[in-house]
């Protein structure tokens, strides 16, 4: 296992040191990476404005994919919560998804892509502005012109996404107990600061990108991040009361499996679009055979999860956990996100099994050190998403930008080096933000407020008014 | 006039009322309880973590019945509801000073 | 304000006067204007065959996305109602969606596209006729040419979403009392010639289109149709019983949050159809930036709505409503429908805002009027509707088809007169017609019926037999 | 109805006997036919290269829609199986779609795919072989040339999900009742050979494909043969418990209509993939305007086949019923599956009004039979699947791959033939593996695990612990 | 004291219970049943195959009042559930030896 | 024998759970009600209406004991149910004529 992949794409979804003047947003490096192979030679290759048609297309049709990750959430965090906080559930999820889409827009986009000469911090922060698109102008003329290989507004909405997607996350572990204002001042800032930040480090050309890290579609760079906020929430909030009394484990099981599950077929459909589109190219044969290696990656890896998950919990427990497989399912889309493309199929499905086996063991875990992770978000996307940007050193031998070739030990260490700046600035940052908001707001309901359910003591609407103890159902 | 209350596992409640029906019985109501006996209940395991469930789903019947029928509804019901396995079910009697019927205003046995 | 952006794409959705023996369809003229920016010049533009397939591929995904809004209204509206009457609103919701797709065959399309000489009267309504589409001959070759810049059953089937679109809007409104047959004859002659009618005055070539009136996607077309005939049949119905007595309102809470939540999400991507697909072409780099900035802005507008809901509701009522939020969203993506393209996505914000804003007001402000509109169909498909129609031409001076350039407020009035004409016509066609239907059929189920509920009245079908009061909860 | 359509493009999806070196997978072949109509002639057409990427990408959208799928049978399967069982049939459905994953990729895609001379029993058994996808090499070239027309990874995927789809089939009929892992066992086989095998007849080249079987997108090869698996099931597993009783049917309504409906909802847009997908290339106009008839047609045929559903039971039972209009709008699409190009749109409301009709009365007939179907399966799969396939024949006269042209009468012939040949095999098969499982594991669950539900019994965990008897309803 | 135990129609519960406030009942707790009696069910279809619900929805009542108050509870249910039509349900009152509030662990009738 | 009707805050069931079955109960059964009392209910917003939750949520327990039990039951009850505060509920104590096991047909107080 030391081939050498010379020219990883994922390493020009954001800055490339030597063609700086280029870079106009996400894609923009690949697309010149692109071009030679396609477009720039038209000898029966795809025209240029054809290519930029394909990878606008490809950014659209995956950022609405990923959009709907956005209902994926929803559905699932609805399904395994208690039914007393389900609308608030519903509630945080819908707002949060709003919030990141003005967040990004106002600030974080251009946190995120600082480009040539727009960071506050050289490679570590980007200067805070608002990406107001206008793409044609009054003529009716594209403002950017062909060369870019595609449309920033595609771009834009596809990373949009991305961002949404962490904020997600965090809403699943803080769930049933954590205030719905200060939980949305959390996510603003998420969304509009701490992972543009954190993806500007490798996307926008920054630190990460420099040392050689490898994260393709963002296991650490958006998982992970959403899981160590999700972490550091969860330590300040403490455990819903009751979960861990009389020093045993008291489950709360979710109150509804069809919609848990309804919500991880969502969100697998979506990774389609999260990996997929995060080849930010499709207009060459090339590109066209990695994103559809992707897909199919994409699939096994969670196949393998799901399989593993449930293998596991029968061996374990005797029985399947379906809630464990549809964890596992996740664990594995989450492993394979670091690196979709360069690993065959079995090897996708193995790299996502172990994201499986990691969720069935880790859940656990947490319960044991007293860390309260409703729908056991951090176990799938902190935990798994740190194996995958492990795995992807087993992968591959990469020839980063600089020039350099790696031995897969060396890689594993730049891979660590990417995950430990991660976590250490996205927990630290977290961690104080809760912190000041519990300081100085209050992060967690009262005591009554948490028995009587969120749903009754915060917005007042039911979810379901007719069933269980609903205030209708007499 | 007495009323029965009996305690039954659910899926014997269709041959119960059939039973009482034969026997005479023209009215009762049925509610959803759970029960907490000798017929302990299990454990389950979410997530890891196992839990103990502590209930076990049950019928509850209340119907009033005069005096004479007490004794034939109270075998009816013994007989249909018993599967000789633990958690069965208990029927108690208890008295009733009166009854009436919304519709009619009509009272005592005539309200059954 | 008062920039002049010359050639409006939607302008030419319907008829070009000036180019009318090329009018087959919804797209035609468009693509005859996109090609000289694309296919024409291969100097490094998409060939023609290419350009082709481009926008068919934006008609079919497009389409197939804004299909999926029949299954976003159906959940939404099964969230909303009561659980008696759940069964039947998703009865409602796929008959509808069923009938709408065959009335839009047998007549609807050829009345919403008369083209040139199929008017039965010039400008106001088109001929009805049966739209078989055959696009292949025997021998496998396309019957259309290339020139038509887009497969014509592709034009089809985005078009006949838009109509079922419109028949949903009205199910949700009418929930819990109105009889299953009546809705269903509503409908079909909604969806037969009422909207084709209505939509044939703009996107056919008709007296709007000559008017000068604007409406991207359908804000008025489509939104504000549904919603005047909503309002009709509201008013003829009567309220639900209970819903307003002794002076006071009573809310009848929905059954389900998390599948209003769902209903939500989806229509929220389907949007991205509804607009993106209504730039009409894709072939293009103009084109690709059109769509990508619809896409961006059609998002923002919506979390806009959705967090202009939230505020507002926590700030009048002392907490967050989520189902105010749900309409916020939709009242957002409402509002930008009109024109997603023009406005920067600051702008587009804002628009959506005022529509988030519209709904929180309008909902109370309608029980007032004793209007039982059971999901807040109103608040957001008329009233935000006409609010998008309206900001249209704060945005943009246009220069339309005429080749006459206006103020804005010279377009406001065009719009105004627009509105006006639409909602005239259409709220005075549908009263007319429920009001037949009460006199001869009748709309309302009885008293008792809708005690027990149109499940168990009309259709014997529990929506959830083992929850609540269902029939086999024991 | 004489007419001579000259090359039928799914003849191509499988083995063209003059082109068997060209043959890598199952949409080469239609490539090679489709170049020249388009990539080939550059004078205007669409280039090679960018047809590969239209090919690739009808291939990645049609596979995720049909990917999306899975997610429509569990709601669907969700939502009609009483709610004890609930849980149980969301881990079914997310296990066998993984388990398909995984099997079709160990074995099955090259026992679907033979190619030349990788035939175990020419025509008949492919060999089973790993296909372990990895399209670029080393140097991020693609490994294999553009001549092929699209990229074999896409292709794998979109065919990946039709396996999949087949074991959703089964696992609806059989709900309720059997054990969960002889169902995946069963699965595994399903997925890994039984379907590949029959798939290999048409699409891989085989005997049938030799015979002039025509069969678009799978209503038999799909469809029928998920049926045929679920039926063999039904009868040797017997019906729930209680469900015939005292020589009545004794029906078991559905926990949940809103999610029956929702999965039908999935299921229809999936189907757009499904059926458009399965013409195999977008890179021309021909093929697109396929794409856009086969849209269309499909669209149609649904809301035939709910409409005729819904008058049929209003005029048999005075009630609509809702579940058989769910089943109706599938039997539609199923009916017009295999072959949603040749007919008008008139033709494809008709074929599916019929598959609609079907349902209606063969449900009380497999019940008069003492057949469980708990979800319709098939009636809907099967029988629908029987007369979409003889419907071809109607439609047109085929010069099939031989070059021989046929009567109608003579194509129902070889349709009977496809039909009977797949039914024998997979029928016969099937009910083998079923047997040897019942004999050597049990297939059933005890009545007391029947009794307490699959829920509890076997997964020990509830769908809704909250409300009815759920453990946490207190 | 005595408890009183009503059976009504869901629907009727909102005016039972301002009927009763009025005459000074000051506390009842109602519970969800299904009742069995004159007033029949109904029969469904459900694909094509007739199955019977055998069981009505019903409310019942449960309240203890002190001696003096039980006629007049009575007839105050009985006027407000009362719609004259079958089913209209049932009203039982039966002997209480005592009763105890847990808040403050008074007895008798001050525990009402 | 006498039968002990209780209306407790639901999450109180665990802890009176436990506390009767130290002193030796053996069985009981729990049903979910709303009551109405001095504990009043609330009212919510819902798209801008205001509406009045009348019923609080409750639990009824329902157990028969040997008479000897009937005093430390109430006191197990009353004492893990109370936390002071309004709607903690009610204690009812009623005559019981007969009880019979189903399983086993004993009857009196060997059905406990
Ligand atoms: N003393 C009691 N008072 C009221 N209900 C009781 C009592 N004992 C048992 N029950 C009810 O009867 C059900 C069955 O009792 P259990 O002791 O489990 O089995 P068995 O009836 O076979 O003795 C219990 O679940 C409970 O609901
Ligand atoms: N003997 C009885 N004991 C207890 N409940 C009864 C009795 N008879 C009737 N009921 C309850 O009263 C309800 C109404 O009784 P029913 O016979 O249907 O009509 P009506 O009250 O008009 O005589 C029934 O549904 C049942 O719940
Ligand atoms: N007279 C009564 N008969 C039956 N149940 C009652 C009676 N009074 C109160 N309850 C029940 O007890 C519950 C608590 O009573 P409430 O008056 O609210 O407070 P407290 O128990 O502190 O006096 C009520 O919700 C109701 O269910």
């Amino acid at each position: 296992m030391t081939r050498i992949s010379p020219i990883r794409l994922d390493d020009f979804r954001g800055t490339n040191p030597m063609n700086k003047t280029l870079l106009l947003g996400a894609a923009t490096a690949l697309t010149f990476l692109a071009m030679p192979a396609s477009a720039q030679d038209s000898g029966g290759g795809v025209p240029a404005d054809s290519v930029f048609v394909f990878n606008t297309l490809l950014f659209l049709i995956g950022g609405f994919l990923v959009m709907w990750m956005a209902a994926g959430f929803a559905m699932l965090e609805a399904g395994l919560v208690r039914s007393k906080n389900v609308s608030m559930q519903c509630t945080k999820n819908i707002a949060l998804f709003s919030l990141a889409g003005i967040m990004f827009t106002l600030v974080g986009y251009n946190v995120l892509y600082p480009g040539d000469g727009n960071w506050l911090y050289e490679g570590w922060v980007g200067n805070p502005s608002v990406k107001d698109i206008k793409l044609l102008d009054e003529a009716g003329n594209p403002t950017v012109a062909a060369g870019d290989g595609y449309s920033s507004g595609s771009d834009f909405f596809f990373q949009l996404m991305f961002c949404a997607a962490t904020a997600s996350i965090v809403s699943g572990t803080l769930a049933e107990r954590i205030k719905l204002w200060p939980f949305l001042i959390f996510t603003a800032i998420l969304t509009g600061l701490i992972y543009p930040i954190v993806a500007s480090w490798q996307w926008g050309g920054g630190v990460l990108s420099a040392a050689g890290f490898s994260d393709f579609a963002g296991s650490t760079l958006v998982h992970s991040t959403g899981g160590w906020a999700a972490l550091a929430g969860a330590i300040l909030l403490g455990a819903r009361r009751g979960k861990f009394r009389d020093g045993q484990v008291h489950p709360m099981p979710g109150s509804s499996m069809p919609l848990a599950t309804l919500g991880t077929f969502i969100l697998w459909l979506g990774w389609f679009g999260f990996n997929g589109g995060s080849q930010l190219a499709l207009g060459s044969i090339a590109d066209a055979d990695a994103v559809s290696q992707i897909f199919a990656n994409t699939n096994i890896a969670a196949s393998g999860g799901a399989l593993a998950a449930m293998v596991l919990t029968q061996l374990l427990y005797g029985k399947v956990d379906l809630t464990m497989v549809l964890n596992g399912a996740l664990a594995g889309l989450v492993s394979i996100t670091a690196e979709p493309l360069a690993p065959t199929m079995i090897e996708a499905m193995l790299i996502g099994a172990i994201g499986g086996v990691i969720v069935v063991f880790a859940v656990p875990l947490l319960d044991k050190m007293r860390i309260d992770d409703v729908v056991g978000a951090i176990p799938v996307h902190l935990l798994a998403g740190i194996w995958g940007t492990i795995a992807v050193a087993f992968n591959t031998q990469t020839e980063i930008s600089e020039g350099v070739a790696r031995t897969m030990s060396e890689q594993v260490m730049v891979q660590l080096y990417g995950i430990g700046l991660v976590g250490l600035f996205t927990f630290a940052v977290s961690f104080m933000l809760f912190l000041i908001l519990k300081l100085f707001v209050g992060i967690r309901v009262s005591e009554e407020d948490e028995y009587i359910g969120l749903d009754a003591a915060e917005i007042g609407i039911e979810a379901y008014p007719e069933f269980g103890k609903g205030s209708q159902s007499l | 006039m007495k009323l029965i209350i009996a305690i039954i596992k659910p899926f014997k409640l269709e041959e119960v009322r059939e039973a009482l029906t034969k026997i005479g019985v023209q009215g009762l109501v049925v509610t959803e309880g759970k029960g907490f006996g000798r017929q302990s209940g299990h454990t389950e395991i979410y997530r890891g973590a196992e839990y103990a469930v502590t209930f076990v789903p049950k019928l509850k019947l209340e119907l009033v019945v005069q005096d004479t029928l007490v004794g034939p509804a109270t075998e009816a019901i013994a007989t249909a509801a018993k599967t000789g396995r633990i958690g069965d079910g208990k029927i108690f009697v208890l008295p009733v000073d009166s009854a009436m019927r919304i519709r009619t205003a009509e009272s005592g046995e005539d309200a059954l």
